[in-house]
């Protein structure tokens, strides 16, 4: 395979300081180990991309002090309530929060995936988000009259990062039903992937498996990190964490109480070796 | 399977969920084939079951169904669905709601929010327009959430209704209050609602659930939600 | 489940005459039984659509004078050469060919799942193709500077037809890699499908299965026929016939030997009640 | 493994399939990491697993694999690929070739192909200018197939190369003829070429296959040919 299987801090490496980085939301696999790792390693700058919504990794990335935007539909830890960091930061005005809507982060990512340079998306016209995207433009479709429509600009991530299932000795990943992962693959211009294990069998050779698969094509390097997603669910491998989700919304409530968590559970050798 | 204590009892949330469902029967409506509800929806879900329990041919699709998830080309199908015109209703809430039936989910004060930020918009500023359909619902009915006019717009739409914890609006280019929920009058809905509205002379009271909606509810609308949201079915119905 | 499993008759009888049906060709599960059904049944006036190019039972059906039009990447037999009868019927000038270019039927399908009335194309700029496309467009990109751009129009199906490999009893049919036809399910306004079998459990609780399955909502009618793709290869479950799909080539050269094929393939007693 | 009749005779498909994969690895051109090749192409084919095998770390696309199929986006994958800038070469025939590059799959006379039908454009519009570099190939060189302007055209570029049955021709702006397959000259070339092109005064005659080449494409190339093109191999390399 021309894909490498990288340790976990390695793979961290991979992520340089001020990268687009794209990650997905608490539903679709993110990579909470090796985002855990980029916080140990004190990456910075990071202009973060919520596919097409934020959670828990963001939070904890913004409180660590790695973030310097994020642009994303919503940062919200779902039934654990609102991000604490995020919401502070934003404050605070210490990262600058670029607002989108679900299906223009999706459109702009099928962009890049076909190669194009914008692609159209309907609605969002009343919005005030448009006031506040000036690489938003509406334009009178040429199909017809009387008819503005939004066109959104192609956007590819420098990095795309989220936690497979499983790959195989090939490096292909699977991912299950999360296909806009596979869109983001496609769109981002290196992926860095973490999973629960390798297999020996090509996923591509069974067709139960290929077509929940991302082909090694698009994958750059992939460290193995059982229970990588934790303290989020994946898929039906494993549920989610909720006390601890819990414990983290509200100790990242204070700048002291956010401390004690990644002293906790980033930073303790205890914690960092389990990855 | 109810708790003791809570048997007879009719919680609010059932009798939103029931309000909710009339609303999605109402037959002066466009029918409501195919209806996609959100992760953090739990009354709009019960009334969704509800709908379906009481017979109606209705297809639900519940965003965050950890099994049996109907979308298998990511999480951008639901908006494909609804631009392809295949979701005939939606439900939006909002940390603000105006009187010409804007949501804000962006915050308050400066942009992006800097005095209160709400979470984003998710996909409101594109389903509020493409789906023919959008009940919006929010249980808190303060003048903190129903504003004269949103900070922010995040999106902008013609709502068939705008259901709270106190009463139903309907909606036809401005507000008309529609019902009271029991316990609320005329002057407790004035004094909590920011923007203006009609009101007719006489309004009615929401009508109470009935014996067969509460078995349903208590029943098999209980069994579906329990796996998406288990803590609101217990802080509902009490524990198994 | 509000599909119906309906005969393959009944299930022919749901494509109108005239109607503009999406087929996919020869790699990609074509609806080999349910064509032989249209034949059967006489159907006229078709506008057939490739996926995005054309196969064997668009060459059956124009063969059968059930085709007034075809709009296709490319018509062919594949490893078995050129399609006769659509060779015949361009010469004779008895159906209207709408040339047109791979990735542009698959964006102009893609317009249309996503509710858009068009998507841009790079490429295409060089081909006489334009010029016989009055319904694709150029602009300048809006985004850049002298950068014409190919806009094409979505493209909604009246009808789709495939054979997938199953359907579950909720009508969620499992086509494995083959997500061009959950594309074009999505774009069609009915989709039609027949299967091999159909199986108890919900292919959308099983995270193996998902990935490749199109769910319920876009399918109107299913019919379950054995063998339903055949002469034609179906994904692992069986390979092509390579030696009928040769005979078919030879036979169709001409109008005699074409007739002799429906009537031993198609219209012989023994072949409709195989179906 | 190889028929005993045809041991130590070399075959135009395998010097075809030398010649395809040395301009593969050309060092002058920019460097194929990633490879798609069309179904009826096993020539093309047989020259990217020659390169594979030969050792070059290249990822190979073969569109009509059965089984191992990378694409599970659907068939509209290649082409997503390509406008992302990952596909490196192409491989792409035509029915007419003239000599500014242009080729024809539509066919001859009044559009579209009264006269002769082809078969159709497949992806040839896009890849033609999407993709960096494109070698053209076609096994029959005849006045039929290269001609002075085809009659329409499927896709124009810049090819790297046009390789036929009887030589090689580089592209740069106009064709020019590059090298000889043994028994051909630079009469035979002409007689049988309809468009006009740059012919050096001593044209090199096509290196044969080296030793290390035959014996990779009879041995490991063959073996993973077989699934996608049995009729070839067992045309080419005889039975088992």
């Amino acid at each position: 395979m021309t894909q490498s299987v990288l340790s976990l801090d390695d793979l961290a490496a991979g992520v340089p300081d001020g990268a687009l980085l794209a990650l997905p939301p608490d539903n679709s696999l993110p990579p909470s180990a090796l985002v855990r790792a980029l916080v140990r390693r004190g990456v910075r700058g990071l202009r973060l991309l919520g596919v097409p919504v934020s959670g828990m990794v963001t939070d904890l990335l913004i409180g660590a002090g790695c973030v310097a935007s994020v642009q994303s539909s919503a940062v919200s830890l779902g039934e654990a309530g609102t991000a604490p960091r995020f919401t502070a930061a934003l404050a605070a005005g210490s990262i600058e929060m670029i607002d989108a809507t679900c299906p223009a982060i999706h459109t702009m990512l099928q962009a890049a995936e076909k190669g194009v340079p914008f692609m159209p998306l309907r609605g969002v016209l009343g919005s005030d988000l448009l006031a506040h995207r000036p690489d938003w433009r509406v334009i009178d479709n040429p199909f017809d009259h009387d008819d503005p429509i939004l066109l959104l600009p192609a956007l590819s991530p420098d990095v795309a990062a989220f936690h497979a299932v499983l790959a195989d000795a090939h490096g292909n990943v699977w991912v299950g039903r999360r296909r806009e992962l596979a869109t983001l693959a496609h769109a981002a211009k290196r992926t860095l992937v973490t999973v629960e294990r390798i297999v020996a069998d090509s996923l591509l050779d069974d067709e139960r498996m290929a077509p929940g698969t991302i082909a090694a094509t698009y994958i750059e390097a992939i460290a193995v990190v059982e229970h990588g997603a934790w303290p989020i669910a994946l898929l039906d491998e494993y549920e989610a964490d909720s006390a601890h989700i819990a414990e983290y919304a509200r100790l990242a409530r204070s700048d002291a109480g956010f401390r004690a968590y990644l002293d906790s559970h980033v930073f303790a050798r205890s914690a960092a070796a389990a990855e | 399977m109810i708790a003791p204590e809570k048997r007879g009892i009719i919680t609010p949330e059932e009798r939103l969920a029931c309000v909710l469902a009339r609303l999605i029967l109402d037959p002066a409506a466009p029918p409501a084939r195919h209806i996609a509800v959100g992760a953090a929806s739990p009354i709009p879900a019960a009334a969704c079951w509800l709908v379906r329990t009481l017979g109606h041919d209705v297809r639900l699709s519940l965003l965050h169904k950890r099994t049996g998830n109907p979308f298998t080309e990511g999480s951008r199908e639901l908006f494909d669905l609804a631009g392809q015109g295949r979701i005939d209703l939606f439900f939006l809430g909002g940390g603000q709601i105006d009187g010409a039936g804007n949501i804000n989910l962006i915050g308050t004060g400066e942009w992006p929010g800097r005095t209160t930020r709400f979470p984003g918009s998710f996909g409101s500023a594109f389903m509020y327009t493409v789906v023919p359909r959008t009940i919006l619902f929010r249980e808190e009915h303060s003048r903190r959430v129903l504003v004269p006019r949103v900070d922010h717009v995040s999106a902008a739409g013609s709502p068939q209704a705008l259901v709270t914890g106190r009463c139903v609006f309907r909606f036809a280019s401005r507000f008309t209050l529609a019902s009271l929920h029991p316990g609320e009058s005329a002057t407790s809905v004035r004094d909590n609602t920011g923007f203006a509205y009609e009101s007719p002379p006489e309004v009615p009271t929401t009508p109470e659930p009935s014996e067969q909606e509460l078995q349903l509810l208590r029943g098999p609308v209980r069994v579906e939600m329990l796996e998406t949201y288990p803590g609101f079915c217990r802080r509902v119905w009490g524990e198994n």
